[in-house]
């Protein structure tokens, strides 16, 4: 049973059908890329998967439990974890805090217990405590954990939302446009990274990217978008020579990069 | 100028006693500070405040005249007063200000019901004796034996309109529109109308507006389908004024009847035609003949230099301070109890009339109905309790 | 309730909402603008009331230049209260600019409560003449049915003025980004000023109309048509000027219904019409529902 | 063409751009790379009046810019497109465009100016009636860029035009950005994707935690070792 | 743990310590009952202001009608203290779950509204609370409710304040509070966590309504008589304005601003009507120069060289 399986997956908005019969099928650990041209429907995709919209019809399954139109939040807890094209930090908390929320809804203390500051709170509380240290040392970002969000140089808050969403300890992690706004020794780390998350925490992996240095680098299968469907799918060194693809979102130069 | 007018007879008799009085109780250092301080709590600031500064001129100009009398047992008196913004809370702190700060020996006020309402309990638990000259609902009074009121009560005076309305004018039915956010304007409709209907009339059409509103054509136009004989308005002047008009306007015939609220002069600046023919009850009337009237007309106007004549806040306040500066004359002392014992005693003639507390401590007073008539506040009749 | 008397009550209901609408015009432009419930847009009324009884009393001018100095007064007094109060803040929380507008609105409130006192005051009775319009048994008031006219008129002026021209796209242009708007050559300043000169002009002429129509104005006259016609302004969906029309009309329909039924209860209609409306749609009438983009 | 001279912006405590000299002449594209943080966008903004300066004189044209107020610098012909794109959330694309003439009066060239712009953003007159917040990313770029194309410039100020965008779009808007310098625009180029814009540029400054320390001709960086270390990856 | 529980003890001895002054200076009369009642006033609103706090600074939600919940924790326990002679603080209690209850009920819909529609419905509710109880008799209606026994002392309210600021305190430093001000900084990244945020704004709310009901009960008592337009939403506003003015979170920035600001207009009763006019004219400088204020302070601390501060994009364009 594959792990993710999304049926023919349609969405409008008004007039537009930003996409439309969208299917695939990821197993356990899986390292996809979705790419394609600019407004194809990719982050429409991610928003579809996590809850954000719902599909106008199609039917994704998830872990063999059907998931489309539930809430963002309940889906979180069926373990899909997610980023943002635009960083969605919570940008007046410490870097600690901003992962301390990740596991809040893992904690089973009630508010009497956090009142009352009953036992069950201080064995909870000193688990996250450990846990969100031991993510932040993953990260390299243990020194700056009292440092606010928004006071951390950019590749170092897009390190700490995908260590946010790794916090929800999830089985499929949606990563859309990690390298953007990164210069190459950035995006370099970055592959190294994903690469590393993915055989650690053994999760499967879905990944929206324009640098294609990046996705043709750690991608084992890409699927491209235009205009809401897909348009080829299958290994990089196949999606570089693709026609199609070439013509809607390559183009010629990056062709042969 | 003789600054203590017609009650200066009964005034200085009291004051020479009490000042032979004071000579022998004046060591027992009740009044260190060599004054009396009342305290005066109204509200200065607020949407009522135009009341509270009408009877806060009318204490100063008893207390200026007091004090040219020789003052109260040979000292000093003042008025300390202070603001309840017309909200109870307030006036329950500034209460107890008074009396822990200011160490007055009696109060005067508070205004409206609501804060005499929130202020007595206090005055009681001190044992502080105050007295209201204007809070009008029936409830001030039984929260203990140390709270006073110098006017008549609510009950009275919706038993008093509606008498009006079933015997002088004959009225069969009638219509209330009334303040339903407002204790006063609501305690006087209720009370209106089962005084009403014990004579027979009948409320056909009841209804209700709160604080602020200015439109009234949706009420109106419901009373109009009823043409009652008379509309009860029982408001403030300026709000009835704007109903008044816009009653007109949507074709009711009706006459209107309304409370002691209605007393202004703004009444017909506001209401123009609208407003006349019509009857409500006061305290008292300017054109009243009696020389407590004329006297305290006289004096207020040259005091402040004015030629409006005082409204009813200014002479119920002005009643209540020399009900109280009387009684406390008389008792010879700040004592609290002999203050009390004196008020519990009081018989005399202030401007709103005679006052003689009775066993709940409220004044037994007469009202006065006055006619709107061309522009003016004519006095109609005078009904006795 | 018999046909008659339901047409009355309509143009009951129609007269005050309109009443409402004007005030809520206002309201929705200086909040379409800066995003602001601007507290003293209530008291901007107030004082507009009073600058055209000034004027009108004192100068004896007669009700069109009395009408247009008000205008002109509330105009000056809400730019002002922008450049001084609300501008420092621009940059910070909403709730922190909500905060100077209370306090702004009570400075208005007291001020002019102490300058002037508490007693209401009137118009000179000539300033313009009080008419009772018959359409068959139904009544108007002339005065309504000018404020009626006036709103609707300003609904089509408004809504062409911001959609439809220069420098309505700048103001909306400033109200999405204050930064950008810069970058293309628009002065952030000079619009905001100009949102709260209309705004507040609007303020003021309905200011002076309903103090002439209701005949009296107080320094607190501003509170509760304030609150109404914010109310109003949120029904409609709060920023769109055809909603603060609608709403303004729905409220003062509804609310004269309500009272018709049961006067007790139409205090709390206009609110429990709100929270009904809201639950069922959150943006308000005419609002459409933006899902930011994630 | 544009000047700026021993130029120091703070904000607040942070010194972010220090005695910075960059010179633009007419016609030329040249382009400032360095790493995040390292104060391009400073730059930019403080060219554009967006930051004060708090020493030193940008000149544009012989004119002092300092002191000018923000929203007067776009009559000079000088126009931004910023850093996070920065259209117009509720606007539609055309209206979003109609800002970009703002500070234009000739309704004839703006109108020509509409037809040049979809016709080099097709994917915009597609769009044309959508609100610009809900355009994806990429569609975003493309307005941002024609909105400023719609000023109309002496000299087009571009932060990183190629964030986000697909690598076609990313070629296409570097061609754009070639032909609209063609025909007569001047453009100072801010890139994080430094391999592309050293390769239309014609001169260049390497900016690192706001100093210019490397400028010379864009080829000859494109060769330099450091440069290549530490911005071309590898 | 262990230094949660030092911190806890050093509370408690700290507000022991403060209330046996003020304890034994109320009773020799140092303080004297106008005074006391200042204090008690103080408490009260400190109470209601860390509960508008919680619902406003950490959670994020805009309420303008707080005093809805208190006045219905006022009437509710004044009410049943009245007609059963329930003990004092149980009828406390029982007007507190009232409001709760209120509070849950009209926090399920109207919490998903955002910002000023969220704003104004409360405030609509505020009024209609208000003119419910104007319609019931039974409640005095517009005149009021009299006749309430005076069982609020010092030590209650005092021991009430404390007891609130440890309790919110508590919630604010779990996982609830932490999942409070997530909604607060981002409520889709915040849904993306997979926390509820719908269930933490009702949580947020209903605990606010709680404790305004308790401190509207603890106000009934001390006041011995209410009325309804006394908890209209100009009162919300005054909880607002404490809670603004505090600062965003911080419990001791909330509790000396509604104490300076409970205290001001006392302060200022000298100054007659004209203290109408000095407070919102205070509150208008206060505000503008607390702006100006962020800039020093967060000045001052980037000076200290501890924190780069990113906030892009955020300034200067009008200047
Ligand atoms: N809420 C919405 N309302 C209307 N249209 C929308 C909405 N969200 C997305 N769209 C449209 O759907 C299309 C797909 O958008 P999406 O954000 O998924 O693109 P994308 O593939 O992620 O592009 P990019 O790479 O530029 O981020 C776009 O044309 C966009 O304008
Ligand atoms: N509004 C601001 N307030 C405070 N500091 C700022 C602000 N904007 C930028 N900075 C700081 O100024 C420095 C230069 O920033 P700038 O945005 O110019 O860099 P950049 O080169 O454009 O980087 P990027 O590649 O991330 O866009 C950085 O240290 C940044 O943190
Ligand atoms: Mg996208
Ligand atoms: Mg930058």
């Amino acid at each position: 049973m594959p792990l993710l399986d999304i049926e023919n997956i349609t969405i409008k908005f008004g007039g537009l059908t930003a996409v439309s019969d969208f299917s695939i099928s990821m197993e356990e650990n899986d390292l996809f890329g979705l790419i394609g041209p600019n407004g194809a429907g990719k982050t429409t995709v991610f928003n579809m998967l996590t809850g954000v919209y719902a599909p106008t019809s199609g039917k994704i399954v998830f872990n063999g439990e059907s998931i489309q139109g539930i809430q963002p939040h309940q889906i979180t807890k069926k373990k899909i974890s997610r980023t943002f094209q635009n960083i969605r930090l919570m940008k007046n908390l410490s870097v600690m805090d901003n992962i301390k929320v990740s596991y809040a809804y893992q904690a089973h203390y009630s508010l009497v217990s956090s009142i009352f500051r009953l036992p069950s709170y201080f064995r909870q509380e000193e688990e996250i405590e450990k846990k969100s240290l031991d993510l932040l040392k993953i990260f390299g970002l243990l020194e700056l954990k009292n440092e606010k969000a928004c006071n951390l140089p950019y590749g170092q808050q897009r390190r700490l939302e995908i260590a946010r969403a790794l916090a929800t300890q999830p089985k499929l992690l949606l990563l859309d446009e990690p390298a953007a706004g990164m210069n190459p020794q950035e995006t370099q780390n970055l592959m190294d990274l994903i690469q590393w998350i993915r055989r650690e925490f053994k999760i499967a992996i879905l990944l929206i990217e324009h640098d294609m240095k990046l996705v043709m680098g750690v991608c084992e299968n890409i699927v491209v978008l235009d205009y809401g469907k897909i348009i080829a799918q299958g290994p990089p060194d196949e999606i570089k020579t693709n026609k199609k693809v070439i013509e809607a979102y390559l183009g010629e130069e990056a062709a042969d990069a | 100028q003789n600054a203590s007018g017609s009650s200066s007879a009964a005034t200085s008799a009291a004051a020479s006693s009490a000042a032979s009085g004071s000579a022998s109780s004046g060591s027992s250092g009740a009044a260190l500070s060599g004054e009396v301080k009342i305290g005066a709590v109204m509200p200065l600031t607020g949407s009522v405040a135009a009341f509270g500064q009408s009877g806060q001129k009318a204490l100063q100009l008893l207390e200026d005249q007091v004090n040219a009398d020789g003052g109260i047992n040979g000292q000093k008196l003042t008025f300390v007063f202070v603001d309840d913004e017309g909200k109870p809370a307030t006036a329950a702190t500034v209460g107890k200000k008074l009396i822990d700060n200011d160490k007055v020996v009696a109060i005067v006020g508070p205004l409206t019901s609501n804060c005499a309402l929130s202020l007595a309990p206090i005055a009681q638990q001190y044992k502080i004796p105050m007295v209201t000259g204007t809070g009008t609902n029936e409830k001030v009074t039984k929260v203990g034996d140390f709270i006073f009121r110098t006017c008549f009560i609510d009950p009275f005076q919706g038993k008093v309109v509606a008498k009006l309305a079933s015997s002088d004018l004959k009225a069969q039915t009638a219509a209330m529109l009334y303040d339903n956010g407002n204790d006063y304007s609501k305690g006087l409709a209720q009370n209106f109308q089962k005084s009403f209907e014990a004579n027979g009339g009948k409320v056909v059409s009841s209804e209700t507006y709160l604080t602020g509103d200015k439109d009234f054509n949706a009420q109106l136009t419901k009373i109009a389908a009823t043409n009652p004989d008379v509309l009860f308005l029982p408001d403030y002047y300026s709000t009835v004024a704007v109903i008044a008009k816009q009653a007109r306007s949507a074709g009711i015939k009706a006459t209107f009847l309304g409370g002691d609220g209605w007393d202004s002069a703004d009444l017909f600046k506001i209401g123009g035609d609208a407003v006349n023919g019509a009857y409500f009850s006061n305290h008292y009337s300017p054109d009243d003949t009696s020389a407590e009237v004329v006297q305290f007309i006289k004096d207020f106007k040259s005091k402040y230099n004015t030629t409006d004549a005082p409204d009813a806040m200014a002479a119920l306040n002005y009643d209540a301070g020399k009900v109280l500066v009387q009684s406390i004359q008389k008792a010879g002392s700040t004592d609290s109890a002999a203050i009390q014992s004196a008020l519990k005693a009081y018989d005399g003639t202030v401007v709103s009339g005679h006052i003689k507390f009775d066993e709940n401590r409220d004044a037994i007073k007469s009202a006065v109905i006055i006619k709107t008539d061309g522009g003016k506040e004519t006095f109609y009749t005078k009904v006795e309790p | 309730m018999s046909l008659i008397e339901f047409l009355q009550q309509l143009i009951n209901g129609v007269s005050l909402g309109s009443v409402y609408a004007l005030i809520a015009l206002g309201y929705t432009m200086v909040y379409g603008i800066i995003g602001l419930i601007n507290f003293a847009h209530c008291d901007i009324y107030m004082v507009g009331a009073y600058i055209g009884f000034f004027v009108a009393t004192y100068a004896r001018l007669p009700f069109i230049p009395a009408l247009l100095i008000a205008m002109l007064g509330s105009a000056l007094l809400g730019v002002v209260i922008e450049r001084v109060a609300y501008k420092p803040l621009r940059r910070t929380t909403n709730i922190n600019l909500l905060i100077t507008a209370i306090g702004v609105s009570l400075l208005l409130e007291n001020g002019f409560n102490a300058m002037f006192g508490g007693n209401p005051r009137t118009y000179p009775g000539d300033i313009l003449k009080q008419q009772t319009v018959m359409f068959g048994p139904i009544r108007s008031d002339a005065l309504h049915l000018i404020i009626l006219g006036i709103s609707l008129l300003l609904l089509v002026l408004l809504n062409l003025f911001v959609n439809h021209t220069k420098m309505g796209r700048a103001m909306r242009a400033t109200s999405l980004d204050k930064d950008a708007a810069a970058l293309m050559g628009i002065n952030v300043n000079t619009t905001i000023s100009m949102t709260f000169a209309i705004g507040s002009a609007l303020a003021g002429a309905a200011g002076m109309l309903v103090a002439i129509l209701y005949s009296s104005l107080d320094p607190y006259m501003g509170m509760m048509p304030g609150i109404k016609s914010f109310v109003a302004a949120v029904l409609g969906g709060i920023g769109l000027i055809p909603g603060a029309f609608v709403g303004g009309i729905i409220l003062g329909v509804v609310e004269t219904f309500m009272a018709a039924i049961n006067s007790k209860i139409a205090g709390a209609v206009a609110f429990v019409i709100l929270i009904v409306i809201l639950i069922i749609k959150p943006t308000g009438l005419l609002g459409k529902a933006v899902k930011e983009k994630v | 063409m544009l000047k700026i001279q021993n130029l120091n912006v703070y904000y607040d405590a942070i010194h972010a751009l220090t005695d910075i000299n960059i010179e633009v002449k007419e016609g030329e594209i040249v382009t400032l790379i360095g790493a995040n943080g390292a104060g391009k966008t400073s730059t930019l903004r403080a060219i554009s009046g967006l930051v004060p300066a708090k020493s030193g004189t940008i000149t544009f044209e012989d004119k002092k810019l300092n002191g000018y107020p923000a929203y007067k610098i776009p009559y000079l012909g000088i126009s931004h497109v910023p850093e996070g794109r920065r259209i117009f959330s509720n606007l539609t694309v055309m209206e979003n465009l109609q800002m970009g003439a703002y500070c234009r009066k000739d309704d004839a060239g703006i109108k020509k100016d509409f037809e040049m712009v979809y016709a080099r953003f097709p994917r915009l007159k597609e769009r044309m009636k959508q609100r610009g917040g809900t355009l994806s990313g990429g569609e975003q770029q493309m307005l941002a860029m024609g909105r400023a194309l719609m000023a109309r410039p002496k000299i087009l100020l571009l932060d990183e035009p190629s964030m986000g965008l697909a690598p076609i779009i990313v070629q296409e808007i570097f061609h754009i950005i070639k032909e609209i310098n063609g025909s007569g625009t001047t453009i100072l180029l801010v890139e994080q994707n430094a391999n592309m814009a050293l390769s239309i540029a014609n001169r260049a400054y390497v900016i690192e935690t706001g100093n210019i320390v490397l400028e010379g001709k864009a080829s000859d960086l494109l060769q330099d070792d450091s440069v290549k270390q530490a911005y071309l990856g590898g | 743990m262990k230094s949660y529980i030092k911190r806890g003890v050093i509370f408690l001895a700290a507000s022991l310590v403060v209330f046996c002054v003020l304890f034994v200076l109320i009773q020799t009369d140092v303080i004297n009952a106008y005074y006391s009642q200042i204090l008690m006033v103080i408490c009260i609103n400190i109470i209601l202001a860390l509960s508008t706090n919680l619902i406003i600074n950490y959670t994020g939600q805009l309420t303008l009608g707080h005093s809805a919940f208190m006045a219905i924790g006022a009437y509710a326990s004044a009410f049943i203290q009245m007609n059963t002679g329930l003990p004092f603080f149980l009828s406390l209690l029982c007007g507190s779950v009232v409001a709760a209850v209120f509070g849950f009920l009209i926090g399920l819909p109207t919490l998903r509204l955002k910002g000023d529609y969220l704003a104004i419905t409360t405030l609509g509710f505020c009024q209609i609370v208000v003119v419910a109880i104007q319609n019931i008799d039974a409640l005095g209606g517009a005149q009021g409710l009299a006749g309430i026994p005076p069982k609020t002392t010092f030590a209650w309210v005092f021991f009430s304040m404390i007891a609130t600021i440890a309790i919110l305190y508590n919630i604010v430093h779990a996982n609830q509070g932490r999942a409070m001000i997530s909604v607060r900084e981002d409520e889709i990244a915040a849904e993306a966590m997979g926390i509820d945020t719908t269930r933490y704004k009702i949580m947020s709310f209903t605990t606010g309504a709680f404790f305004a009901g308790y401190a509207g009960g603890l106000y009934a008592f001390l006041m011995m008589f209410i009325d309804p337009n006394s908890f209209n939403f100009l009162k919300s506003i005054d909880f607002v304005i404490y809670v603004v003015l505090g600062g965003t979170g911080g419990f001791v920035g909330c509790i000396a601003s509604t104490s300076i600001l409970t205290l001001l207009p006392e302060v200022l009763r000298f100054l007659g009507d004209l203290r109408m006019v000095i407070y919102p004219l205070l509150l208008i400088v206060i505000m503008i120069l607390r702006v100006k204020n962020i800039r020093v302070t967060s000045f001052l601390r980037r000076k200290s060289g501890a924190a780069k501060p990113k906030e892009r994009g955020e300034d200067h364009a009008a200047a």
